[in-house]
């Protein structure tokens, strides 16, 4: 196992980019329910963005993951979009002027992620956010070094945090309002970041 | 839903283009061209206001950019909030020297963007923050910093604009902001919805014979739906909920604005105002510089909100003195 | 179709009523309360201007009432002519002793009601006629005295209220009329119907995917139906036909209006005003004072109309001068 | 037979109301195919109008028509109703002062009405218009004194005049634009008066 490397980034945009083919309108029509509708559109805009941008010339791992957080952040002001792009500018600092990562790393650089997200969204874990599935993530990762077992245990945690998390209220954003209307229906966020868990996790 | 328009990738660009070029007094400005700004540019020495927000609202924000109202407003697309360069970019297209305010309704994506786009001036250009909070359904009064902003937040433009014109400084014209915040209430309605350019379907759906109160101007849900019911008692229920919350001690002067969320005609929203004009006038109230059009819209939406501004002497001075925004001028 | 109403009944009368609370600069006359004029009545020894039509398309007619642009306008109900005793007391409101120019659109009813008003009134003021006939879709060249009168007809309004404002006489304010109809062209599209306020149905049927070029604004037929096609194109063929009819010699000077139908949003219209912007420029002429908005519509309809007002030199100079009319104010 | 009386009025303003029922929606049908539909709602006003309309007061039957103008022009001032109020108010001078006319007078009266119609509008007879019925009524009731074959030799030219026009193109109002398309379609006000004809004479 080679480890993180710009390699394993760039087939990691082509991956989840295939996978909104379908979860464009999954998505979309989740954050119908209870906000505006434009999960899916904003994602498969923010990835396909990442598609164009060519990062194998980057200087090192940090500097392609702040390339993505600049994509990121140019191609939205949406809640997610800029939490994503916060998330991608941490972790880039985490790694810069490195080659590669160690996949035993990957734990810690999702904390540092989630922590930077908190601070900026003002949302905590535990109020059926994306914030939720990553914190999942986090902890099921933690002390793995195998990138097939982070795999299977990343999506595990993460399926297992929707599911759980599904007939909770939902206690910021739009949803607020609309607590009692939100249990019972996916967060788009956390179904967003579940499926792209699932699709990356699906090709080890 | 038919719209006039070419790709919609190239929507909003084609939008403030158009923009720009019917009004002269506006330019466009940032590196991607998502800051619409005054032609004149901001007087040394003055407080800078810079406002932002999603497309899809004309027109909201960029219509009030203007002397006496905002100085510079970035744009997302069309009901996302806009991305941080244009923050940073309309931040220092606003700063005269004196401080910038950033005054934008309460929305998570514009939050984060303008907070970060704050964080990155720092030590640069000082800057505060209002948020325009007006929308009542959106949040309970005892959490009404969490409500959303929306048609209302006019109001803290001419208002916090008028200070700033003046020459009062940022810590002024924050607090006179922060004032115009806490005496705007809206509550709207919705009769049917819009389309997002490109999206594949209309933001939500609604019998024909079906009205939602409380919506929000994306299309969030509301209060409650009901069968379509007589204009005046509609707005008899509007103008219940908004005085529910008039501020304690208010002296009795309000300032209204009915507003079409896009497809209600001219003639629908005088219906609506004649009867508000009554209801508030038997509250003992009276009406200031009434506004009866399109300020803040959501495109093709149907549907209208009422937005009361309570009046103190100080705000009613600053409401009045002049303004040449494109959509709301005053001589 | 959803509409904020009370009784149809009531709609046109409700409207007026908010129309002139919204706007103390307008105030109601004649038995009926059917006419609209402004407050501070008409200047003795000024040539009046009187204007009339059917409710449903505001801000016109009524919204244009104001010094330096029209007297006072007689409503009808609905898409109908204004009745005879609202046309008679229109004129006579409109007098200040110098005689009265009625200018309307070119509609049966309206024109039969305004003669019969004039011939009512005869011996007592002096009056004279010019007919709005804009719409460039409604009758071919050759035919152009039969045309409808839609959208244009404001600039008429505009450059005759100046002219009658600075002290012309009937004869000149006529003559100076007849010259702003005949320097200008509409042509409109639609993209779908509205509804008549107590009507069983939408005014027309037109298919999810297609819009309805020269269509009047009643809803009466149009040149020919298509699939919606890019705004581009379309401006294109719209500015295209316009141009076919420039006046021979025109020296290269236009004001244009783009105008909103009613549910079409502002977005929209930009989207349109950017592309017409440039194919004017191509054909070598140079614009002034651009309106986009909504300033003639059909309540709910979706759709807009350009209309290009050919200047010279004198209509310039009129087209600029000073205005305070609710919906069109120059300073 | 006792001619034509104030009475004669009031009945006919009830059998042309009680037609409405299912005429207002067959005009609007009728306008709505080159026009703007307004024909029956505007023809449903004035009549009902009418109905709310005390004429059984009036001084004389000139007064009593020339009320019922009044009424009709205050009710609308859309161009059928205008043309309705032209002929009332012509007729109405024409038979000032009297009790009663004869059905002898009736083509008389009509022409006169006519007459004024043309002048007022400044349409002609053969415009594929209102004016074409009632110039073939005016045609086909002249010399006739019975009230019974009067009503019948009525809305029979009338109706023969609606069939004989239906295919040719208008040449007035906004139809006229469209005069190829208006060939197979009646014109809304001429079908309006065949029909009011009809109810009429169907009481004799
Ligand atoms: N402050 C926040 N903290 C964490 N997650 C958030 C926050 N705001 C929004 N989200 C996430 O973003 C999702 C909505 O994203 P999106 O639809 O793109 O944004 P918007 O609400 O601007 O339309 C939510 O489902 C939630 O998971
Ligand atoms: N100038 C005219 N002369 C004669 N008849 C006319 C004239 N204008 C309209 N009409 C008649 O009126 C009918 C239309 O009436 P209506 O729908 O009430 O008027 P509008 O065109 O004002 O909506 C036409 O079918 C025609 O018979
Ligand atoms: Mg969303
Ligand atoms: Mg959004
Ligand atoms: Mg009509
Ligand atoms: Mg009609």
């Amino acid at each position: 196992m080679a480890g993180i490397s710009i390699a394993t980034l760039e087939n990691a945009v082509k991956i989840v980019n295939a996978s909104m083919t379908t979860l464009e309108a999954e998505l979309n029509a989740a954050d119908s329910k209870l906000g505006d509708g434009d999960t899916g559109v904003m994602l498969a805009r923010v990835l396909g963005k990442f598609g164009e941008t060519d990062i194998s010339g980057s200087d090192d791992l940090g500097s392609a993951f702040q390339t993505l957080a600049r994509a990121a952040a140019s191609a939205t002001g949406s809640s997610l979009g800029t939490l994503f792009a916060t998330a991608l500018l941490t972790i880039g600092k985490a790694t810069k002027g490195r080659e590669t990562a160690e996949w035993s790393e990957l734990s810690a650089l999702l904390q540092a992620a989630l922590d930077a997200m908190i601070q900026r969204g003002g949302a905590s874990v535990g109020d059926k956010t994306v914030l939720d599935a990553l914190d999942a993530v986090v902890k099921a990762t933690a002390g793995l070094n195998a990138a097939a077992l982070i795999a299977a245990e990343a999506s595990k945690a993460a399926n297992t945090t929707l599911d759980a998390f599904r007939d909770k209220p939902c206690k910021i954003g739009r949803a607020r309002m609309f607590a009692e209307k939100s249990m019972g229906i996916d967060d788009p966020g956390m179904l967003g970041f579940v499926r792209l868990v699932d699709a990356l996790a699906s090709k080890h | 839903m038919k719209k006039l328009m070419n790709a919609a990738s190239g929507y909003v660009d084609e939008v403030l283009e158009g923009l720009v070029l019917a009004h002269p007094r506006l330019k466009l400005g940032g590196s991607a061209k998502r800051v619409v700004c005054r032609s004149e540019g901001v007087r040394k020495g003055k407080v800078g206001i810079v406002s932002g927000g999603g497309s899809g609202h004309l027109p909201l924000f960029t219509g009030y950019v203007g002397r006496g109202m905002i100085d510079t407003c970035s744009i997302g697309n069309v009901f996302e909030g806009p991305n941080i360069d244009s923050c940073i970019e309309a931040i220092k297209l606003a700063d005269g020297g004196a401080g910038v305010l950033r005054l934008y309704g309460n929305y998570g994506g514009d939050r984060m963007n303008f907070d970060m786009a704050g964080e990155f001036l720092e030590g640069e250009i000082e800057t505060t923050t209002v948020l325009g909070t007006d929308d009542i359904a959106s949040a309970s009064p005892e959490e009404s910093a969490k409500r959303r902003g929306v048609a209302g937040i006019i109001y803290a433009y001419k208002i916090a604009g008028a200070r700033a014109e003046e020459g009062a400084d940022l810590a002024a014209v924050t607090q006179t902001a922060r004032q115009a915040v806490a005496a705007t209430r809206t509550i709207g309605l919705a009769l049917s919805p819009c389309q997002v350019p490109g999206a594949a379907k209309p933001t939500f759906e609604i019998a024909a014979d079906e009205f939602e109160m409380g919506m929000g101007i994306h299309g969030e849900p509301g209060l409650w739906r009901s069968k379509m019911k007589p204009a005046d008692e509609i707005v008899e229920d509007m103008i219940t909920r908004l005085l529910t919350e008039r501020p304690a001690g208010h002296g009795g002067r309000v300032s209204i604005l009915v507003n079409s969320l896009g497809a209600t005609p001219l003639e629908e929203l005088l219906i609506l105002y004649r009867h508000a004009f009554r209801k508030l006038k038997e509250a003992g109230l009276a009406i200031v510089q009434p506004l009866v059009g399109h300020y803040a819209t959501s495109m093709e939406m149907a549907g209208a909100s009422i937005s009361l501004c309570f009046l103190d002497s100080e705000l009613e001075r600053l409401l009045a003195a002049p303004s040449d925004s494109p959509f709301w001028e005053v001589k």
